[in-house]
């Protein structure tokens, strides 16, 4: 019982991981209509940047800005890439899958070849926290909590934002269709920039709890997790950010335990064959595509 | 013509190009304050083309100045945001949103918002019923009270109007006319472009008639209601 | 089991959304070669009327019978394999196709085999099937005055066009019955004059035409019978000349 | 004369795999093959001509290491290279069919025994070097009786787990192994199945960076008894001193290079390779390439070869057949003898990390 | 043939026999990463055949093929018509379960992979004939009712239906087709590289695939094929230097490219011009 529970409470932790990214990648979804398959990298370069300032100046409340401004930058770079790519009449969702999926090799790339000699980083302990809690293997560490936190006020926060905003219905709006936005005299420059900005906001916000749960970031960790998070956006319905918190912690746990219980790289397999249930008998989500 | 004096809009030599296809030749044409003008032509003649290049959306060669300012160098919200809004054709709306959504987007330039909102309501009863609803899958009617109501909720002084009554039953195009005749009576600007061209010169000031990308003949509309050509022309076996 | 003269029997027929009552308790009877007029305001249900009988939606309750077989339980593909061919309101084509292979595209069931099958033997029949079709499709092409348009690229079709498509496409398949949703909208009184003829040569063939308009002109000249519907359920029906003078008709309809 | 120089600089093609997964690797064995090259310039290069490295990067996708190796197999002397195992498997029948030496060297005999005599191994078979590391470290920590091992399916890894667990078993040492995905980001989960088998110690066959996390989670649930864990070879790479940090204080590593080794060259090449990596040790594959590029030196020096074209197949066999069975080679830390594509005689060393540098504690052969 | 020509050619003819079993189920919007499973075990089932049990090549294929299509047509029956990124993850579950189940089965030579099958003597007139065997199957199929069928599925799937063409019979027709391909392109890779490894037929050659796809032109089957070789091609021609960088610039290339043509350098519409000129003239 103790072993099930402390591999639950493992799993949220690892889903919490999922929850952030993919309530990152639900918002491009929802604000530009892509599938930005390149969103975790975004993510770990700035984790890299928070890495760089605090080992260089240890000052806590400017690696913090210098993660959002990093993610911001990075996130703003991609706009007129993918503006260009979904303006143009015609085109599939599927071809902003394959510029990100670009995009990601040229950063896995410049990160693997530029960025501290293409090892990994590592966090300082008091950077990344120790355990509020422990009780024979049980252990729950402040690093989690934050996640847990965070991840459930970035949910209801974007969610607000979105659904309930002016802003958020001029980016979805934008999303839905360029054309008719125009017609509506609706900023189109402005605004799509507004939105990649406020998902580079969020990136950075990301990236300092990453780097406080994880603790060490390297080239390859985005995409280790990026294809998990597509999944865990498709089988919570695409776009659906409720859903993905929920779906991205189930999946967390699902892998723990399954961990605790079979080799570990069958692990994957039982996660991604209870998604294929899931989606074989809710085409459309769990909980229902916000996209179409 | 009941010009006052100042120029409201003023286009002056208006050619507009699709690739190497020239849809407009040449236009000239003016509308003044509070005045209620129609362009009528056949399929084809123009007559979106003409209204998106006001807009800037089809970027006219030219000038088009609308109280003192020149139109082709600005941005179409920046055009809308001075207030000129266009009631597209074929009604576009964001078909993943919900009625409310949609109307709540259209006070995004409009000062009144929620006041204005219920208006709209008021002018189509339907769509309070269906507010929550998906705008996608309203009918095909519901989608353009829609969209007119949405174009109304910018507070334009200049409302484009691109063929309101297409898909409409009978009894909406006459409630949607008579909206517009109301709405130029409290001092609305409106140029509509309309296939129907008995009913939009019974209830305009003046008319331009659009043939291939020209304007062809232009007046008082009750003149051209009466013009032999025109009847043979436009309003031919059509009541 | 109903079995009378009608082309198309509606039986109480209901559809709902949510809350919403697309169509309520619809009865209709279409009778065979006539061309049948739908009239309605707004959101009265016709559009639904036509996807519950082609099986694109499931009817919340009642009965659908066509020549006499019911259909309501049968899927689209099943019911249009009887002969029911159909045009959208909102003017689908394929845009990545020709003209001519548009009109093909709907000749699916044309010949119908199994598609194995199909793909095998027609090494040895290429050339005439496909000759065959094309004959049909630009038959039909010049049926509806697209003869000049076979060989264009289906995106650059303007709107008139590509109403004028679907119809094409709709007769090309000789069907038993044709709906068409809106066929005339958009288009100039010239245009409209044309599509009325058309569909009065769609009917001389023996084909049974219904037919939603908004334009009541051509509706009356047009139809043999029509149903006036408003919020899901029947108004009133008959011809045109019993149907104009129908005081809730003109009220709800025409706002007379 | 007959065995002029006939090129200008010899080029020394080396497939490595400078992207992907174990880039880091990658570095630093280009690193040292460019050092060994440098260094044979300033001496004079060989025979009168400058030496280069052409480095090919072939990631750890085996069909880019088909399309490296068909670049250069028609033309070149000899080449480095390729790795890892995947890319070796995929690349060196091709160089086999075409008649050329490949120095695979930066693994073990498994892989390259199969295309004996085209190739060489740098260490003797892993069943019959790895078990008596581990039985050197049981017999350290006498009071182990079950270990977990945690292992990673990549590459030769399972095998070298299997080797480990060989040697311990020898020792009656339970071994239970617990497999790390080798997608995993977060290592708790990992954790908790191994500490729930009641372990006396541990075993890490998987990444560096890896084990450094695992390491550091097994510290933060509170595991003290650090000289019983033991982390293997392949993972002597500074990924792991970055993720593991302080937590590796006190568990054991080994590897195969001597840091006692007074052999100047090697004192150099140490100090210079720290100066270009932020102060971090060379790891455990780092002098490999350098012996390569000094082997492939002295063959051709030796066999007086031209590089000519014309000459190119019977120069490739020279360099083969001088490489796989060289004498006496003084390589950067000892000197050794190849037997047939195989070392004679190589140590394995076991060490004690404290605080952060290696501490030699045995040594095995 | 320099060695270097021969297996540009070789790989880019098999990729483009890999590209065309994702193409054809992408017809009617179906991204069928299930292809890349079967690829696997068919590449893996020859490898185990020739090695172990002596198969020759032939034998080897057809059994491929008839397994591909087997697999693909037993899951057809619940993804046929499925929604894109349903088709997905199905695919890449597929890819999960066959990848892990290789890696733990010594048999098939683990984590180290299979290694030692025998290599086609003449592999690049083998493979060019089958190719285009197969490329005049694709063309037959897109020219047929049924690829026009499949091009109003991708438009509207209810516009389809009452034309009485049935989406799932058209899906499960398709991806039966690709898992044939992509039996066959499993046996071409390991016969032409001459081993195989786990790991190749994962997240990577889904990428690879996509990207071929994508950068050729989704509405054509023509489109993989420059697409095919200017991505074998360009990294054969840049110089060893900048080798490192070759995923950056690879990376690169293909967002230029996806961000100035969305749809491929080739598509159907613009065929279709340069053939009507041709005869106008
Ligand atoms: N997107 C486009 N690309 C190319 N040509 C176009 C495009 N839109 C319109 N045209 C051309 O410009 C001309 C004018 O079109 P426009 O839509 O303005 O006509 P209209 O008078 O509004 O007709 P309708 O009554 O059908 O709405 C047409 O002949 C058409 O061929
Ligand atoms: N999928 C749906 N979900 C919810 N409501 C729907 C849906 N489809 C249609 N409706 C509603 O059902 C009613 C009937 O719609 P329908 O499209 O049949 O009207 P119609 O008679 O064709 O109108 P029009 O003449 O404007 O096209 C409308 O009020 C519409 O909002
Ligand atoms: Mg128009
Ligand atoms: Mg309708």
């Amino acid at each position: 019982m103790e072993f099930f529970i402390a591999q639950v409470l493992n799993g949220l932790s690892l889903g919490s991981i999922y929850v952030l990214l993919v309530t990152g990648f639900n918002l491009m979804l929802l604000v530009a209509k892509i599938i930005q398959f390149a969103y975790p990298q975004f993510v770990v370069i700035s984790m890299y940047a928070t890495w760089a300032v605090l080992r260089a100046t240890n000052n806590v409340i400017l690696a913090i800005l210098v993660t959002i401004v990093v993610s911001i930058f990075l996130n703003l770079l991609s706009e007129p890439i993918f503006r260009r790519i979904t303006s143009i009449k015609g085109t599939d969702i599927n071809a902003t899958f394959v510029a990100s999926i670009g995009l990601s090799m040229v950063l896995v790339e410049i990160m693997s070849h530029s960025l501290n000699q293409g090892f990994p980083i590592s966090f300082s302990d008091n950077w990344v926290g120790g355990s509020v809690f422990r009780y024979g293997i049980i252990n729950i560490s402040r690093s989690s909590i934050f996640a847990w936190v965070g991840g459930i006020i970035v949910v209801v926060a974007f969610f607000y934002l979105l659904y309930r905003t002016m802003v958020g219905r001029l980016f979805r709006a934008i999303a839905e269709n360029r054309h008719v936005a125009k017609l509506f005299g609706i900023p189109i420059f402005k605004t799509s920039i507004m939105s990649y900005l406020i998902a580079g906001l969020l990136g950075g916000f990301i990236a300092l709890l990453l780097s406080m749960l994880i603790g060490t970031a390297s080239p390859w960790l985005g995409e280790s997790v990026a294809l998990k998070v597509l999944a865990v956006s498709i089988v919570a319905g695409l776009g659906n950010l409720k859903g993905g918190l929920f779906v991205g912690l189930a999946l967390g746990v699902v892998e723990s335990v399954a961990i605790g219980y079979v080799a570990g790289s069958w692990s994957n397999v039982i996660a991604f064959v209870i998604m294929l249930i899931v989606i074989l008998a809710k085409p459309k989500g769990l909980f229902g595509a916000a996209v179409e | 013509m009941n010009n006052n004096g100042t120029t409201f809009l003023k286009m002056n030599n208006v050619n507009v190009f699709y690739d190497s296809i020239q849809a407009l030749k040449n236009i000239s044409l003016e509308v003044a304050k509070s005045e209620f003008v129609v362009l009528i032509g056949a399929n084809g003649a123009g007559k979106s083309t003409l209204l998106k290049s006001i807009l800037n959306i089809q970027a006219p060669k030219g000038s088009i100045n609308f109280k003192g300012k020149e139109l082709t160098k600005l941005h179409t919200d920046e055009i809308v945001a001075n207030g000129i809004s266009i009631i597209p054709e074929g009604h576009l709306i964001f078909n993943s949103m919900s009625v409310l959504e949609n109307l709540q987007l259209g006070t995004y330039h409009g000062k009144k918002k929620e006041q204005s909102i219920e208006n709209i309501f008021g002018y189509f009863p339907i769509l309070r019923e269906r507010k929550e609803q998906t705008a996608g899958t309203l009918s095909g009617g519901e989608q353009q009270m829609l969209s007119i109501g949405r174009g109304l909720l910018s507070d334009p002084e200049l409302i484009l109007v691109d063929e309101p009554s297409l898909g409409l039953a009978p009894k909406i195009v006459n409630d949607i006319f008579d909206i517009l005749v109301k709405l130029n009576n409290v001092g609305y600007t409106i140029l509509l472009s309309e296939q129907n061209a008995k009913k939009s010169l019974e209830i305009a000031d003046r008319a331009y008639v659009l043939e291939t990308g020209n304007i062809v003949m232009e007046g008082q509309a009750d003149d051209l209601l009466n013009d032999e050509e025109i009847k043979d022309a436009y309003l031919g076996g059509s009541i | 089991m109903v079995e009378n003269n009608d082309i198309l029997t509606v039986q109480n027929l209901s559809r709902h959304f949510g809350g919403v009552k697309a169509l309520d308790n619809l009865n209709v009877n279409i009778y065979k070669n006539n061309i049948h007029g739908i009239i309605g305001p707004n959101g009265a249900g016709k559009t639904t009327f036509f996807n519950v009988v082609t099986g694109i939606l499931e009817p919340t309750r009642g009965e659908i019978y066509f020549r006499n077989k019911r259909i309501d339980n049968l899927n689209v593909e099943e019911i249009a394999k009887m002969g029911i061919s159909r045009t959208f309101q909102k003017g689908s084509i394929v845009e990545d196709m020709n003209v001519v292979n548009n009109v093909k595209a709907a000749m699916y069931l044309y010949n119908d085999i199994n598609p194995i099958k199909d793909f095998f033997l027609r090494h040895f029949s290429i050339s005439k099937r496909e000759k065959d079709m094309r004959e049909k499709a630009l038959e039909s092409l010049k049926f509806v005055g697209l003869e000049g348009y076979s060989n264009r690229w289906a995106d650059d079709l303007m709107w008139v066009e590509r109403q004028l498509l679907q119809l094409a496409r709709a007769i090309v398949v000789n069907p038993n019955l044709i709906m068409l949703d809106e066929p005339a909208s958009g288009m100039d009184s010239k245009e409209t004059e044309w599509v009325k003829d058309i569909i009065k040569k769609i009917n001389r063939r023996g084909i049974t035409v219904i037919v939603i308009s908004h334009d009541v002109n051509l509706v009356m000249d047009l139809c043999d019978r029509i149903t006036a519907i408003n919020f899901g359920t029947k108004l009133s029906e008959g011809k045109p000349g019993e149907i104009k003078n129908d005081p809730d008709l003109l009220e709800a309809y025409l706002g007379e | 004369a007959q065995d002029e120089v006939a090129v200008d600089t010899w080029e020394i093609h080396f497939l490595n795999s400078v992207t992907g997964p174990i880039a880091s690797i990658g570095e630093y064995m280009s690193w040292s093959a460019n050092y060994a090259a440098a260094k044979i310039n300033e001496e004079g290069g060989i025979r009168g001509k400058p030496v280069e490295i052409v480095i090919h990067d072939t990631g750890v996708q085996p069909d880019k290491g088909i399309e490296e190796m068909s670049k250069i197999v028609d033309d070149v002397l000899v080449v480095m290279g390729p790795v890892p195992e995947a890319v070796i498997m995929a690349a060196v029948p091709l160089a086999v069919r075409n008649g050329l030496f490949c120095m695979t060297s930066s693994t073990s005999y498994e892989y390259t025994v199969e295309y004996f005599p085209w190739t060489l191994s740098w260490y003797p078979p892993t069943e019959e070097k790895l078990p008596p590391v581990t039985e050197l470290w049981a017999e350290e920590n006498p009071e182990m009786e079950k270990v977990v091992q945690f292992v990673e399916k990549w590459a030769a890894w399972p095998g070298m787990a299997g080797a480990h667990t060989i040697g311990l078993n020898n020792k009656n040492v339970k071994v239970i192994d617990v497999e790390v995905p080798k997608d995993a980001v977060e290592f708790s989960s990992l954790v908790v199945k191994a500490l729930a088998e009641d372990p006396d110690g541990f075993v890490l066959t998987c990444n560096p960076d890896k084990a450094g996390k695992i390491i550091k989670e097994l510290v933060n649930r509170g595991w003290e008894e650090k000289d019983n864990i033991l982390v293997f070879s392949s993972a002597d790479d500074t990924a792991l001193y970055t993720t593991g940090g302080d937590a590796l204080n006190g568990i054991s590593i080994y590897n195969y290079i001597d840091p006692d080794s007074e052999n100047e060259r090697w004192l150099n090449f140490k100090q210079e390779y720290k100066e270009d990596h932020d102060g971090k040790n060379p790891g455990s594959l780092a002098t490999n390439y350098y012996d390569s590029v000094y082997m492939i030196k002295e063959a051709i020096e030796e066999g007086k070869l031209t590089g000519d074209p014309a000459k190119l197949a019977e120069e490739r066999i020279k360099i083969r057949d001088y490489c796989r069975n060289v004498e006496n080679f003084k390589g950067i830390q000892i000197t050794w003898s190849m037997n047939e594509g195989l070392p004679t005689s190589k140590p394995i060393f076991l060490f004690e990390i404290i605080d952060g540098e290696k501490q030699l504690i045995g040594k095995s052969r | 043939m320099s060695s270097t020509l021969m297996y540009f050619l070789g790989f880019s003819m098999t990729y483009i026999l890999m590209a065309w079993s994702i193409y054809l189920p992408y017809r009617v919007k179906h991204l069928h990463f299930l292809a890349v499973a079967t690829m696997a075990v068919t590449s893996y089932m020859g490898g185990i055949l020739s090695v172990n049990f002596g198969w020759s090549f032939l034998p080897t294929l057809l059994l491929s093929i008839v397994i591909g299509a087997l697999i693909s047509y037993l899951i057809s029956h619940t993804i046929g018509n499925a929604p894109t990124f349903t088709v997905v993850i199905v695919g890449i579950t597929f890819v999960f379960i066959i990848k892990t189940a290789i890696e733990n089965t010594d048999y098939l030579g683990g984590t180290i992979g299979l290694f030692g099958i025998p290599v086609l003597d003449h592999p690049l007139i083998i493979l060019f004939a089958f190719l285009l065997v197969i490329g005049y199957f694709l063309y037959r199929i897109d020219h047929s009712r049924i690829g026009r069928a499949a091009s109003v599925i991708f438009t509207d799937e209810n516009l389809a239906k009452s034309m009485g063409i049935k989406p799932k019979q058209i899906g499960m027709l398709f991806q039966t087709i690709s898992g044939g391909i992509a039996g066959s392109a499993g046996v071409f890779y390991a016969f032409f590289v001459g081993s195989l490894f786990p790991d190749f037929f994962t997240f990577h050659l889904i990428g690879t695939l996509m990207t071929i796809l994508f950068i050729g032109g989704y509405t054509t089957m023509w489109g993989v094929i420059p697409a095919a070789l200017i991505l074998r091609g360009v990294p054969m021609i840049l110089p060893s230097s900048i080798a490192s960088w070759r995923l950056l610039i690879y990376g690169v290339l293909l967002v230029a490219i996806i961000a100035t043509k969305p749809k491929g350098l080739i598509t159907k519409k613009m065929l279709w011009e340069l053939l009507k000129k041709r005869s106008g003239s």
